[in-house]
Order: C-alpha cells, then structure tokens, then sequence
C-alpha cells in the first residue's frame, strides 16, 4: 500500500455564477521515501492539489469529490481536529516564498516550538533544544541566536532553511514543497535543493516537490506528473518522461526549453495559452494548442493510455500504441 | 422611578456631610441654570446671573417684592430727609460670613466700590454721597432730586469692609475690581446672605452652604445645601430635571412647559416679565424708515399675538410699547395693532407698493427663541413685500455688529436695571449722544428731541403721578412715530419637582430668593 | 463614435462590476433609493407643494402642525410644519438638495485639493512630499468644527456678516473640503505611490513623456477607483459633518435650511411633542447617509477590499 | 573579441548608489557623547564599463541585487548615474535635459519584466500604441498613426481589431507581445530588455524570445538584455556579461562563456542551473550568501563566498583584463594564474 | 530614536506656531469678548477704557508678540471668562474629556475586538452580518441624534402604549418596548474622586461611572463601527496571507492561528490607525460634550466661542494640537515596541 493515495481527487471553486473546476479527478500515489515531482505552468493547479491533500484550499475552494489515503485513512473525509493531528506532524508542507511563510512578528524560536508542542507533550525548554538541533541540521549558523531572531532579520536563504528545519521538526513521513526554490537566487537554489534532497534521503522522507522547472524535477524526483488546466495527462518514471514524453504538452514544453534549441534560431513553441479555469474548452483542454488536434479530442477527454510505465491521457498516443500493437498481427 | 431618586438623593445627603447647618434647614437642593456665575465679586459685573448670586449670598438694603414694591431687608426703614437726601436705618445684629458684624460703613465702603465699578457707576451717577451718621444711620444723597432713589439702594448689597480691605498675598488690593485676571473678591466672599460658597469650579458646579448665623430667623427657608450646575443646552436642562437629576431649574425653554406642566412630578411656574424684545428700523441707513408710514406699515404687518402664541408658546407678553404692566410708563390704551391690509396701504401711500429689500440682523443664542422670532418678523414683512436679507449670529458676533448698527433692522431686548420706563427711553429711543450715553442701543436712530425732553424732565420728576403721565405721553408718541417694533415682553418660567415650593420665592426680576426656599 | 460608446455599454453589462451589482439586493435598494432622494432633492421645486424660500408663503398661525395623518393635520402640509408654518415635506425636499449640494461640492473640493496633493506628494516624493504630507498631519489635528470657526472667521472677514446667507452653501464646501481633503490626499499618496513603481510608468518615462502627462493622464486613471470609493464614503461623512456644524449653529442658515440646520431647528421641540420637525428629516438624514455608506461598502468591496486602512 | 565599428551604446566607468539615510535629522546619530552624521548607501553599481555593438544582443546575466537591472535602468535614463558616462552613438545623453533627450528616446526602447504591470490598465491596446506615435510624430496624420500602429501589431501577432480592449483582457504572453509592439512602435533601434520572460510560464517564454529574435532579424535591432537565466542567455545572446554586486566579473562571447567558464562565481553559476540531464552534474558550492550591496566588501566583491579567494583578494579589487579564451575576466586567480 | 524624538518637537512646535498665528489672525471674526464681560448699560467710554487695559486695541503684530513672548515662558494668557491662565483652566477641564474619551476607549476596544474578529473569522454568519449592518447603521447616525435617543430612551425614560394595555401580552409587550430611564443625562455626578492636582476622577464612585455611562456609549457610538471594520478588513486581510495557511499546515489550533498569528498582525495597523483616532477623538467630543453638558475642554471650547475668549480658544487649540502630535509620537513609539520589523526613525512605518 502506497503511503498517499489519492484517488479522482475533484476540487472545485465556489465563485458566482458556478463552479470552476480546479482540480478534475486527479489519482496518483506516494510510497515510503519516494520523490515525486508535479510540474505544470501557473493555474495547472499544481498547488491546489498540493493544498487539497491536507485539505488546506483557501475558502472558495473545496473538495468535491474522490479521497485522499494517507495511510489507508482518509484525509478528506476527517475532521478539523483530526487533521491537525496530520498536519505538521505527518505530512509537512514548504512553501514557495519564504519572506511570506514565516510569521513577521513572531520569533523564529517561538514559531518552532509552537509546531512541536502543538503535536507532543513537551516542555518549552525540550522543544527548543529539539528547534536548535534542527537549525543544526539544515546547516544554520550559529542556531541558538538564530531562535531569538524574528525572520525579517535572515536572509532569504537562511528562510528557506529555517522552513525546512520547521518542516522536518516533527520528523514527519512526507514533506510537500510548493515551489520551494523559485523565490531564491540561483546559487542559493542549488544549495537548498540540495540541502533538502540530502535530508529527505537521510530520513527516508517522501518527498513531493511542486514546481515549474523542468530542470529541477529532473535532476530531483524519480517520479513526475504533468498537470494542465486541472488534469493530470501525463505521468510515470521521470526519466522516461524526460527522455521521451508521450504528450504533446509535454513534449512542447520540453522542447521550448532554450537548451533544447539551437543557439540563435527560433525555439519550438506551443501556440496560445493555457486557458483560464472559467473557459477550459470541452474535451482535452489542450486541443485548442495541439498541434495532432482531431474531433475527438474537442469532444470528450480521453482515457488514460499505458505507454511504457507512462500513464498519458491523450487519443494521438493512444492511436499510436494501437497502431504498434496491431504491427506485428499486420507484418508477414 | 422615583424610589431610585430618592434613594439616589438621600444618599448624597449623606455623602456631603453637614457640618452646621440650622436645625432645620436640612434639605439639599440641586439647582441648574444656563450659566453659572462668572465671578464672586459681585460688583465686576451687571448681569442676571451675578445679581442671582448677590440675593444668595449678600443681601440688598432693600429688595422688589412680589408685586414690584420695596421691601426691608438690611435697612429696616428709610425716610426721606429732604428732596436730595434719603436716610436708611440698618437691621441690627446682622454678621458677615466673616464673622464681623454690618455697620454704616460697610456699606459706605459698598457704595464706594459701585462707584468704582465699571458696570454699576452708571446706575450710581445720579448720587453724590454716601454719609454715615453713626453705626446704623446712613444717608444716601443725590445732586438732585431722583425718583429712582429706592430702585438703585436694590443693588446696594453692603459687602464686608473689613474683609475686603488690604492687600492679598501676592500684595494686590483685595477690594480691587477687575475684569482680567482674578482678584482677591472674585475669589474670596463675605456677605450677609443666606448662603455661602463652600466649593467653586467654574463652569461646572458652585456649592453653598447655609450661613449659620444668617440674621433672617424668621425666613421659612430650610434648604441646607445648595449646589448649582450650569446647563447650557436647553433639551439636557429640561432633561436633567424630568430625569431626576436636578431639583429646580431655569430658564424653562418654551417648548417644554406644556411637557413640565403636564408631568405629575414637576411643577411649572410662569410670569410675565420685563425684558421687552424689538426690533429698530434704522433711519440712518435704510432712508424709507425716515418715512413715518413706513415705520408704520411694518408694524401694522407684524403679528405679536401670534409670535407670542406659537414661536413663544404663550409664553411671552405681546407688546405694543416698551414698559410692561406695572412699570410707570406703562399705557393702557396702547394695543398691538396687526392689520396686514392697513401695513399694505401704508406702503402704498409710501409709494413703496413694490416693497424693497432691507437687511435684518439677530443674535441666536441671547434671548427666548431670537432666531426664530427673527425668521418670523421675516416673513410677516414678505406679506407686505418686504424682502428681509436674514442674518442670524451668536451674541458674542452680534454685538460688535450692532455696534456696528450693520443691518437696517436689528433685534435688541431690554431690562431695566432700575425697573423703571424712563431707563427703556435712554438707552433704546433718545437721540444717540455719545456724551450723555443716551440712545447707546438706539440702533434705529430715531431722534426726537421732544420726548427726549419730556424723559429728561420725567427723571427729576420726584411727583410719582406726575412723573407717570408724563412717561406714559412719551410712550404713546413713540407708538403713534412707529420709534420701533415691539414684539412682546419675554415671560420668566421656572420648574422644579412638586416637592420644591418655588412660587413664593420667584418674582418678575428674576431673582429667585433662595433663603426662603421651602423644600418639602 | 456612437459604436465605441455602444461598446462601453455593452462592456459595462458584461463586467463584472453590473454582474455583482444586479446579484446584491441592498446594493440595488440602496440605489434606487439614493437615485430617488437625488432626483427628489435637484428637482424639488418640481415637486415641493410650496416654496420655502418664499417667506410670503409662510404663515407662522400655522406652525408646528402635525403630520397629516396625525390628529390635527391639515391636508394642504402632508409631513406638517415646522416651528415657523413652513410646509416640511417642501423643507426637507429642499434641505435635501441642500444637504447633496454641499456633500457633493464638499467632495469635489476635497477631491481637487486631495487629488492634486496627493499626486504631487506621491509622484514627486522627497522635500514636496514631506512638506504636504506635514501639512495634511497637522490639517488632521484639527476637527472639522475648529476648521469651520476659522474659515467661518475668514469668511466673515472677507464678505461681511450680511453677505452670510448667500455665500453660506459656499462656505461649508470650503470648511468641509478643507477639513477633509487629506484623506482623500493619503488615499491618492499611497495608490500613487504603488502605481508609481509599475513599469508602465516607466514604460511612459522612457517614451520621453512629460511629468505632467504621465502624472495626470497614467497614474491619475489608475488612482480613481480607490478615489472613487473614499468619495463615496466622504460624501456621506460630508453630510453628516454639515449636520453637525448646524446642530452647533455654524451651518446654513435657518432661512435656507439643509438637513441639518433643520434637525437642528426641531430639536427643541423633540421633547415637547412636536416630533416631527426633526425625526422626519433626521430619517430622511440617516436614510441618505445610509444608503451612501452602503454604496460606499459594496464599491469596495467590488474594487478593492484592503482600502479602508486610511 | 573583434573590436568593430564604434560601439552603439557606450557605458564607461558607470556608478549608481542609493540613499538610505533619509533627510540630515536621520543622519544625525548619537554616539559616544558626540553627534556624528551617518549616511548608507546602496552600491547597486560600482564602475560598470561595456560596449554595446550594433546588432548584436549583449546579455547581462546576475543574481537579483547584482545591479543588472540598475545598469538597464541607467543606460535609459530612469534612473541618475552617480558617476561615469552614458554614450549614445557616440553622443553623451546621460545629462541631457528633457527636452534634448528625447531624440533618443524614440532610438532608444524598453521592454520591462512583468506583463501585468507595463501596460496602463486604464488604455486600451489602442490607445497605448498610438500614444507614443503621436508623441514623436506631432506631424502625423491620424490614419499615418493608425497604419504604423496596425503594422507593429499584426509584426507581435497581435489581431489590430483587438485594439479596443484592455490590458486585463489579454493574457501574459499576449501582454508581453502588446509590451514588445510598444516599444517596437516608434521603430527604435536599440532596444533594453530587463528580464521580459521571467514572469512568463515555460511554454510562452519560447514564444516570447522568438519574437524578439523574429524582430531583431526584420528590424536590425541591437539588444541589452537583462536575465537571470543562463539558459537563456546560451540561446539569445551574442555576448555575456556577467554580473556580481555591482561589477561585471566576466565577459565573453557567448559560446566561449559557456564553453569555458573561467570566472569562479561564472563557474558557480553555470553548475547550479538545473538542465535537463539525467546525470546529475557536481555542484560547485558556494558558501554564505550574497553580500548586501550596503556594505561592501573590500577587495573582490566575490572574495567572502570564493573558494580560491587569498590575501590580495580581500585588498585588491581586480580589474576587467582580456583572458586566454578571448574574453575578459576581473579575478586575480585567472590572472595569477591559479585557476 | 533621537532624530525621531527631534523630529517630532519641531513638529510640534510648528504645530503649535501654526495654530497660534491662525488663531490670532482671525480673532477679530470671533466676536467682541467685552460683550460677555461688561453689562448691557455700560457706556461706550468705559468698554474702551477696559478694552485698552485688556491691549484689545493695540496691533495684531504687537497682540501676537506680546503672547508670543509670554508663550515662550509657558504662558498661553489669561483667559477672560474665567480670569484664570488659560492653560490652568484647561487643565481643569482635560480630566473630563479624558475620561469620556478613555471610558468610549474602553467600550470600543472590549467590543471592537471580539467582533471584528468574530465577523472576519465568520464573514458568512448571520451575526457577522447583524454586527457589519449594524455599524454600517452606527456610522449613518449622527452622535447628536444618538446622544438624544440614549437620553430619551434611558434617562427619561419611554412608556409605550402601543399594544391594548388590558391585555396580558399587551402590557408585556409595552413594558417590553417602554424604558424604565433614571440614567444621569448630563455632568459628571458628585462622585468625583480627587486624584491628585486638578484631576478628579468618576472612575471610582458608581455615581461617576453611572454619569459616564451615556456620553461615553454615545461617544463610542461613532468611532465603534469605524474600529470594527477596520479590524475586520485587516483580520481578513491577514488571513489571507501565506504565513497563516502555513500555521494552519504546522497543526496548530485555530484559536493560537486566530489569535497570535493573526490578530498580532492584524493589531498592527489598527494600532497606528486607530491610536491617531483616539488622539483625533479629544478634538472630538465636542459634539457629546453639548449634549451631556460634559465638562470637558469640548465644551469649554465651545464657550470660549460663544464668549470670544480669544486666549482661550488660542491655547485649546495649540493644546489639542500638542496632543495630536503627542498621540502619534506615542502611537510611533508603541508600533515601534510591538512590531519587530520596525526600526525608528523619522519617517512614517
């Protein structure tokens, strides 16, 4: 049994005049010690999903439909109170912009030790020593001044870290980190990418890592997802994907990469853009900028379609596993 | 309600406690005015308000009764010597709070001081001398024969010479009269009166105290304790009293009384006062008010009767001269005479068919409903196509504009501090002379030198029948001249809880005896 | 140009500004009844039975008289009279107009002042900055009251005590308008100063515009929606402070009444049973300024929800 | 490096700092019984010196606070150099006054980071083109306008009938492309473009630089353009400049940049780009982070995080000096040889 | 710190230098003081002997610095009404108009807080939105027409017979709707505790605090709404913010989210807004002041006007702008203290 699953996971936005469908039956799972990476562009609703899993979406939004195991219970069907329990302690959350995370007026002593007492029954003084090794851990320097600072007073990168030590306080099995690097520079991101991999790998922590860099998710996960306008077309192996991706977003995003073209000569691109939640067109939401666009795909979205140990929801891949595996039946 | 209030009373009775008060004068009153004194020291200042706290807290030679004749206080006779000359005997046994007992000096000191004063020197001029004649005979002698010779020994309220002589301690004279800064008086008291100053912060409260050796023991009076409050605002005034809060409070604004009269708790009383409120129709800077028919015709248009029943509530006399009933000068047969049909004729006769525009100033905050009154007059004066350009101001505005004389009709009312008619003429109609001071509020400047005359000789007129026909010939010129618009003489009202029996004590002056106050 | 503005019409249906407002019943009621008292107020000598202006109408035999439907009304005086036989339905149809004209003119002035300053401090920053922005400080300390003694002193200095009834209505524009613009000042200052650090301002500098352009024809368009709430908001606080200069007798004259000299004028006679005289228009006060706030509040909320912060 | 014909845009020695000490009252501070007076500044640029040819894009690549936006900044005249000089075409405009410059201002574009923010809200698409045509073309006649307008429209891919909507109506890319055809509107020549993709998603940033390279080809354009991404720069640029606190550490033509890296912070920087590999590359690691440009570090602005950093580094500051490889290096240990 | 201090006295004194020139260049349109000094009989002669005593005839420019050199040396003139230094009668009448003002704080900030939280932690309840409505209410009415209806209703008191008072439920129903009144309607009461100089407080005698009652209701009566939105706009504001959903994703309880993390930050700005406003509110009570016949400075004011007395309407103004000054020097400093990224200095946080 997967450590996570989630299952036809449906989150939707409350706003008037309707529903917007953020999240459309979104299933994948996290198993003990593995990274994922889900990557997509803004609005894919990469982080709604991130959000969704601790039941976190801001008011408007809510979680229509499917579930989320966390253990084999599940998360979406608990209470308030029973989700603390989960939150912080189990499953630990990154955030993307760590000048915003941490709370302005209070100390980062204060914010450490507030997290672990609210999930053990600890002395203020056994949590802050447990705060101090942590800031030892992610390599802070001089840690014990460090608790008495307020965050305005470190530096972006020293943050980041200080949100990373928060995160593995509780010694939690999963951390989910929502564009933990994007907001740094990019030296300081190599570090801390690094210095979060490093731990998740000491600690046999699941690691899911939200991001839009496909470098990143690359070099970082074993696993990726592909979201776009709110489904999940593409995932499998990273790897695999990397190296040979099924689906034309995915592959037009690979390919529009500035490394992958030719120095001075234009780049491959993807017409048009992704659509906003209040105007996903019927069918693939991807048909209006595919290039392989059929009728089918304007009209219904398709199934998921097994190439490789990719999972790709798209008729043109579907088409042509069906046309390789009537290949043989069709050669002398 | 009332449980709560007395309650609430009681335990303020003892709260305060006493610390001699007579055997039984043991009740405590809670009064609230409009304003609350300015100064101690009575003489800084001629003003209701100050001549309210002359009567607690010193007391006159003599003082207006009821019905407006002169009854014995501190002098208990007086007869006239000769035609200059009026010698007053002094009660016996009377002290100061101070403790010193009252003798013919003291009041010659007093009368010395009035001379000093600013304020009071006019009412004094006609007198030339105050001669003591031995510990309790004075005589007070004029230049020349004044009727009104009893009428100014009212504001002889003998003060404490002993008291008020020397230096304070910053080395300033403690009987100095001075209108900036303190002085010794204005802080310090010692009279004959009923009451005495126990606490004061200005503009918020005053307390007295009965004087325990007060010389009056016949005086029916048993309140103990008084403390008044200044209420400017005439809803929390009224409020304050249906409330509980206070005991007795005036003024009574117009559009309460029929509230207070009609509260079983509250008793109400009303008198026709002496302050005539008028307009004058300045001749100097409008030219038809030159035209007598002009004059005339607005006041033909205007309706005191119904001034006085709606904007005043009835509570106000309507007026068609100046002396209210009772005063010498006071005419019979001169009667209000609204006729809008007669005003428009006039003007038509005027050759002013067509009306014209006049300007038309009042304070808003000085008399019973001045604004009101004002916009009124305004528009009476519309009916017979006089277009009024309406000014209202804030009295401490209006005067330096009615010195000014800067509109061509102008609100005025008028007391008279002596209670006598002749006092209305020579301020308010005789020719303006900046010498003499008479016609100082003569904003209409109406100038006729016969009735001037006929006033001057009123004033050394000692023959009271004489001198009362002579004034009330003047009074019926100046109605047939149209001199000015009467509009109606402002009545007093009082109200105070059922329990407090303010009818015998109250009179048409304004000044409330307190000392005889019966509080049940 | 008939197309374009066809197309602004058709746009304004389409945002999202008419979509909210056609969702939100109190913002429609609070309209209707604000277009309503408007309309009554400009077009009362239209629909006022009598003009109180007119001093030849009044007849003080008829003051104080009830309401019609009151013991003692009289039909010619629907809403009865005030304490000087003035008809109050024409009186309060009057003072409204009198009561708008000086919330919307106090507005405009503030708006001038406040939109100007706060341009100039927020665009120009440094010493201009400091300097205004002092200015508005100590402008603050002040209430609107001690502000109207002053200008009413200066007033009074420069047209004379007799000029008062006509240049009243000007008078407390100016006194409110001076009292206030420095909210309407911060307001422009910060979204200016926000506005200021958006490339489109330096998009404009860099095509060589001149201060003045981008000042008032970049940055100005892009402030009047915060401007155009707290307007909304000041309107009613106007009305309300022309209230509470003539409840202390520095309003407009009783001759020309606005809402709330006429409060005023009946609030003597509040205990004494003639209520009308200042409950009617005290209502009609209340209900104006209301539905101004509301307006006000769902503005806000449309356009930006973090304004109120001052 | 072949030096060619004169350069277009010429920056010698140029220098911006901030103020942060307020008015003289916050100078003041209390200190030992004395008063003394005590400013801060912001060193956003120390000495910048480059060469912008005709024709080509010159990338400035840099962390955020390595003042390579301030030099874009500067070089357009938003901003006041507090020392050096600005050369057009061989004509100084850094003190020209409003009027003088304008001239340049319509040779002279800019294209800016965030799409959202660069275009007035209030304007419409139309109205935003057709202002700065009108602007330097008084003599104009409104259909010459409309004409130039339509044709820098359909030029970004933008529909002309699209004109009379609002910025809010369009996404970023298409933002980006409105962005691009106002700038492309007064047919500049030389155009400054301060990170135009970084607020874009991946698959519209290929968009975008197509564009801009489409145009560069139609137009002749010469590009200053200002990024954080080296992968970028790799594809777009013709030659790099790299930036650190203020000072150009290296520059090179592109291919010998990315080719031989010698700067050591250039070298850094290059590892830390995560690319698309699947075996993971060694990170060179820095220690610290970047310096405040507040205070300054003596030496090499690079010495506190160099790992080959000695003595002279913290003493001395290097200066731009042509290396083997063709391009300029300010790093004793290049130069020592050490490295 | 210092050059914040420094900065903040030259403030003042320009304040101060401000209002009293504007002061004094207007006098002339504030009315005749000697009208409220002498009596109406008084010749002509003798108001301009006294006028020349008071140096009422002497120039503006000799007027201004005569009181300009006195100011130096602490002394704002005397006033004419009451004959006393104006800054002593002042300070007589500052205890009441601090205490009104401290007594509407204390409302404001027991109710404002609970329900600005309440309403943006439960923007949907339907209480959130009777307390919203109602303040909406609350800033429509005028504190004079409030102060009236709290009199009416609570010190006199209403019967009400509008239901058949025969009837069981209708003589429950009036006395339901009808008030029993008895509250002090004006002044502060004779439980006055002196406290030390001229301060005497009626926070310590039930008769004082039952005197306070209705003015500082009516006072807090405007100010409240504006405090509960303003609390409740901020709260929302911060709970939208990132640092919030990250304590939510720590586990905490909502009552540490809502009330450290949040109402912490929410209480910053209030702080500033909400300090000046209570400096603003001394400038204010004016209004409250009439109608309760309250004698603070207000009201003291007010008569100054009605009296012309210039010294003293010079010095409460110079001292209401002192006080301005004073309470966002003070508000600086607090905001200061509690809020940690923010270092002092001259310019505005």
């Amino acid at each position: 049994m997967a450590l996570l699953e989630v299952n036809n996971l449906d989150v939707r936005f409350a706003v008037r005049g309707g529903d917007l469908q953020a999240l459309q039956s979104i299933s994948f799972s996290l198993d003990k010690g593995e990274r994922l990476g889900l990557v997509g562009e803004s609005g894919a609703g990469k982080s709604v999903a991130a959000f969704s899993i601790l039941k976190l979406i801001a008011q408007p939004g809510y979680i229509a439909g499917g579930e989320v195991l966390f253990e084999g219970r599940n998360l979406s069907a608990m209470s308030e109170r029973e989700l603390r329990q989960i939150r912080g302690n189990r499953i630990a959350m990154i955030f993307q912009d760590p000048m915003m995370t941490l709370n302005p007026v209070l100390t980062v002593g204060t914010q450490m030790v507030e997290a672990l007492k609210a999930h053990r029954r600890i002395s203020t003084r056994a949590a802050r020593d447990i705060a101090l090794k942590k800031l030892q851990k992610v390599s802070i320097p001089s840690p014990d001044k460090r608790l008495d600072q307020y965050p305005h007073e470190l530096s972006g990168g020293m943050r980041q870290r200080v949100i990373i030590a928060i995160a593995l306080l509780l010694d939690p099995d999963i951390i989910i980190a929502d564009e933990p690097t994007t907001a740094l520079d990019v030296t300081i991101q190599a570090e801390i990418m690094a210095l979060l991999l490093a731990l998740c790998e000491q600690d046999n922590v699941a690691l899911m890592l939200i991001t839009h860099d496909l470098g990143l998710v690359s070099q970082v996960t074993q696993r990726m997802l592909v979201m776009y306008s709110g489904r999940i077309i593409e995932q499998g192996p990273t790897k695999e994907i990397i190296n040979d991706a099924q689906h034309p977003y995915t592959q037009g995003l690979i390919n529009a990469l500035p490394q992958m073209g030719e120095p001075g000569r234009r780049l491959y691109q993807i017409p048009g853009s992704m659509p906003s939640l209040s105007r996903i067109p019927p069918g693939c939401p991807f048909h209006p900028r595919c290039p392989f666009v059929t009728d089918e795909c304007r009209q219904t979205m398709p199934e998921y379609v097994q190439s490789g140990n990719v999972d790709v929801a798209c008729y043109e891949v579907s088409k042509l596993i069906e046309q390789e595996n009537r290949a043989p039946e069709v050669t002398p | 309600m009332k449980k709560l209030l007395t309650a609430f009373v009681g335990s303020l009775a003892l709260a305060s406690a006493p610390v001699a008060i007579s055997a039984e004068a043991t009740q405590s009153l809670k009064l609230a005015y409009d304003a609350d004194p300015v100064t101690l020291d009575i003489h800084e200042q001629l003003s209701g308000g100050i001549l309210q706290l002359s009567h607690m807290t010193f007391d006159p030679l003599l003082r207006w009764s009821n019905d407006l004749t002169f009854e014995p206080r501190l002098a208990k006779s007086w007869e006239r010597i000769d035609e200059n000359t009026m010698r007053f005997t002094l009660r016996e046994g009377v002290t100061f709070h101070s403790g010193n007992a009252l003798t013919s000096e003291d009041v010659r000191f007093t009368f010395e001081r009035l001379k000093q004063s600013p304020d009071f020197k006019a009412i004094f001029k006609p007198f030339s001398e105050l001669k003591v004649v031995d510990e309790t005979t004075f005589d007070l002698i004029t230049s020349e024969p004044y009727p009104l010779l009893l009428n100014a020994a009212t504001y002889i309220f003998p003060m404490d010479k002993a008291f008020y002589s020397g230096n304070d301690k910053d080395g300033n004279a403690k009987a100095a009269i001075s209108k900036q800064g303190s002085t010794f008086a204005s802080r310090n008291q010692s009279g004959t009166g009923p009451f005495k100053v126990t606490s004061r912060q200005q503009g918020v409260k005053v307390e007295f105290e009965r004087f325990a050796d007060y010389w009056d023991t016949a005086s029916p009076g048993n309140v103990g304790k008084i403390s008044l409050t200044p209420i400017k605002e005439n809803n929390t005034r009224v409020s304050a009293l249906l409330s509980g809060g206070v005991d007795f409070i005036a003024p009574v604004p117009p559009t309460d009384l029929e509230r207070i009269k009609n509260n079983p708790e509250t008793s109400l009383v009303t008198m026709s006062g002496t302050r005539i409120i008028l307009f004058h129709m300045n001749q100097k800077r409008f030219e038809p008010f030159q035209d007598v028919r002009v004059r005339q015709a607005v006041a033909y248009a205007i309706n005191q009767e119904g001034i006085a029943a709606k904007i005043m509530k009835g509570f106000a006399t309507p007026a068609a001269q100046l002396s209210p009933a009772g005063y010498q000068g006071h005419n019979d047969s001169l009667a209000t005479r609204f006729d809008v049909a007669k005003a428009q004729a006039l003007m038509k006769e005027a050759g002013y068919e067509d009306g014209f525009t006049i300007t038309m100033m009042a304070p808003n905050n000085r008399y019973v409903n001045d604004d009101k009154i004002a916009q009124a007059v305004a528009a009476m004066l519309a009916r017979i196509n006089i277009k009024v350009d309406l000014k209202t101001l804030p009295k401490a505005q209006y005067w330096p504009e009615f010195d000014d004389r800067a509109a061509d009709m102008m609100m005025i009312g008028w007391h008279a501090d002596t209670e006598d008619s002749a006092n209305f003429y020579e301020f308010l109609t005789m020719c303006p002379n900046s010498e003499t001071g008479t016609g100082q509020y003569n904003a209409g400047n109406y100038c006729n030198p016969e009735t001037d005359a006929m006033v001057d000789q009123a004033n050394v007129e000692t023959d009271l029948d004489k001198r009362a026909a002579l004034l009330q010939d003047v009074e019926k010129r100046l109605y047939d001249d149209a001199a000015f618009v009467p509009l109606h003489w402002q009545d007093l009202a009082w109200a105070s809880k059922g329990s407090v029996k303010i009818e015998p004590i109250l009179n048409v002056m304004n000044f409330p005896y307190l000392g005889d106050l019966v509080v049940e | 140009m008939t197309t374009a503005t066809v197309s602004r019409w058709d746009r304004f249906r389409e945002s999202f500004l008419w979509y909210s407002f056609k969702r939100d019943k109190i913002a429609i009621v609070s309209f209707v009844v604000f277009v309503a008292i408007v309309l009554a107020g400009v077009f009362a000598p239209l629909f006022a039975p009598a003009d109180p202006y007119d001093l030849a109408q009044i007849n003080i035999m008829n003051s104080e008289l009830p309401p019609v439907w009151m013991a003692g009304g009289d039909a010619q005086f629907p809403l009865g009279t005030d304490a000087q036989g003035r008809d109050l339905l024409s009186t309060i149809l009057y003072g409204t107009r009198v009561s708008l004209l000086i919330g919307f003119g106090a507005v405009l002035m503030q708006g001038a002042l406040g939109i100007l300053f706060g341009l100039l401090a927020g665009y120009l920053g440094g010493r201009v900055d400091a300097v205004l922005m002092r200015i508005a400080d100590v402008q603050l300390s002040f209430s609107t009251l001690m502000v109207a003694i002053i200008v009413g002193a200066v007033f009074k200095a420069s047209f004379g005590n007799l000029m008062f009834g006509e240049i009243a209505i000007y008078m407390l524009i100016v006194i409110i308008g001076i009292a206030e613009w420095p909210q309407i000042a911060r307001t422009v200052r910060a979204s200016v100063l926000a506005e200021k650090k958006k490339e489109y301002v330096d998009a404009a500098k860099v095509m060589g515009f001149g201060t003045n352009r981008i000042m008032f024809r970049h940055i100005l368009p892009n402030t009047l929606s915060p401007i155009f709430v707290i307007s909304t908001v000041q309107i009613a606080n106007a009305i309300i402070s022309e209230a509470a200069l003539s409840f202390l007798g520095l309003g407009m004259p009783e001759t020309q009444p606005s809402l709330g000299s006429l409060i005023k004028s009946g609030f003597d006679y509040i205990q004494s049973g003639s209520w009308w005289i200042t409950l009617i228009p005290g209502l009609v006060l209340v209900v104006l300024v209301l539905v101004i706030n509301l307006l006000g509040d769902w503005l806000r909320d449309m356009m930006n929800p973090r304004l109120y912060k001052g | 490096m072949t030096v060619q014909s004169a350069p277009l845009v010429d920056i010698r020695q140029l220098e911006k700092r901030f103020d942060l000490s307020g008015s003289f009252l916050e100078q003041l501070q209390f200190r030992n019984g004395r008063f003394t007076r005590h400013q801060e500044y912001v060193h956003a640029i120390n000495g910048v010196d480059l060469q912008v040819h005709r024709g080509e894009a010159l990338c400035v690549v840099g962390e955020s606070g390595c003042g390579k936006s301030t030099v874009a900044r500067t070089i357009m005249g938003l901003l006041t150099p507090s020392g050096g000089e600005v050369h057009y075409d061989g004509e100084r405009i850094d003190q020209l006054n409003g009027r003088e410059v304008l001239p340049y201002r319509r040779k002279m574009q800019m294209i800016f980071q965030n799409p959202y923010a660069s275009l007035n809200p209030r304007m419409t698409i139309q109205q935003t083109l057709e202002e700065p045509v009108c602007f330097h073309h008084p003599a104009w006649s409104k259909a010459e306008v409309r004409d130039q307008v339509q044709d820098v429209m359909q030029s970004v891919g933008i529909d002309p009938d699209w004109g009379v909507r609002y910025a809010h109506e369009f996404s970023g890319g298409q933002r980006q492309r409105i962005s691009i055809a106002r700038a492309l509107a007064v047919d500049p020549e030389f155009i400054v473009a301060d990170e135009p993709i970084s607020a874009l998603d991946v698959s519209i940033q290929a968009q975008v630089l197509n564009l801009l390279m489409d145009a560069q080809e139609s137009r002749g354009l010469t590009y200053l353009f200002i990024t954080h991404d080296l992968a970028v720069v790799e594809h777009f640029g013709t030659r790099v400049a790299v930036m650190y606190l203020g000072t150009v550490c290296e520059l090179a033509d592109t291919k010998t940049l990315f080719a031989s890296p010698r700067h050591p912070y250039t070298q850094a920087l290059l590892s830390a780009i995560p690319r698309l590999e699947d075996d993971r590359p060694n990170h060179i690691r820095l220690h610290g982070e970047v310096s405040t440009p507040v205070n300054l570090p003596s030496g090499c602005v690079f010495h506190e995080r160099c790992p080959y950093a000695n003595e002279r580094c913290k003493q001395e500051v290097p200066r731009l000096i042509g290396s083997d490889t063709g391009g300029q290096v300010a790093c004793h240990a290049v130069q020592e040889g050490r490295l | 710190m210092l050059a914040f201090l420094v900065q903040r006295i030259s403030q003042a004194l320009l304040v101060m230098f401000v209002i009293s020139l504007i002061s004094f260049s207007i006098q002339d349109g504030l009315g005749d003081p000697l009208q409220q000094m002498v009596g109406q009989s008084v010749s002509e002669a003798e108001r301009e002997k006294i006028r020349e005593e008071l140096g009422l005839n002497d120039s503006f420019v000799v007027q201004y610095l005569r009181f300009a050199g006195q100011a130096v040396q602490g002394d704002l003139g005397t006033s004419y009404f009451y004959g006393k230094p104006t800054l002593e009668v002042i300070f007589e009448h500052l205890p009441a108009t601090l205490e009104l003002v401290i007594g509407a704080s204390l409302i404001i900030g027991f109710l404002s807080v609970p329900i600005g939280v309440y309403a943006a932690i439960r923007p949907r309840a339907w209480l959130s939105k009777f307390f919203m409505g109602i303040s909406t209410v609350g800033i429509s009415i005028p504190v004079f027409l409030t102060a009236i209806v709290l009199i009416q209703l609570f010190s006199i008191g209403v019967t009400v017979n509008w239901f058949p008072p025969e009837t069981g439920w209708g003589s429950w129903l009036n006395g339901l709707f009808s008030t029993e009144g008895g509250m002090p309607s004006y002044g502060r009461g004779d439980g006055l505790v002196h406290l030390f100089g001229t301060w005497h407080s009626g926070f310590f005698s039930s008769d004082g605090l039952r005197h306070l009652t209705l003015p500082a209701i009516s006072l807090a009566s405007i100010m409240l709404p504006l405090f509960i939105r303003l609390i409740r706009a901020e709260m929302m504001e911060v709970l939208q913010s990132d640092y919030i959903r990250y304590a939510q994703a720590k586990g905490l309880a909502p009552h540490r989210i809502h009330f450290l993390h949040a109402l912490k930050n929410t209480m910053l700005p209030v702080i500033t807004v909400g300090g000046v406003q209570l400096g603003i509110m001394v400038a204010y009570t004016i209004l409250t002041e009439t109608v309760f016949q309250w004698p603070g400075v207000g009201l003291m004011f007010l008569e100054a006007i009605t009296r012309s007395d210039i010294p003293l309407i010079v010095s409460y103004l110079m001292v209401v702008g002192l006080i301005f000054v004073v309470t966002n020097t003070v508000v600086d400093l607090v905001y200061g203290l509690v809020n940690p990224t923010v270092k002092l200095t001259g310019k505005k946080a």
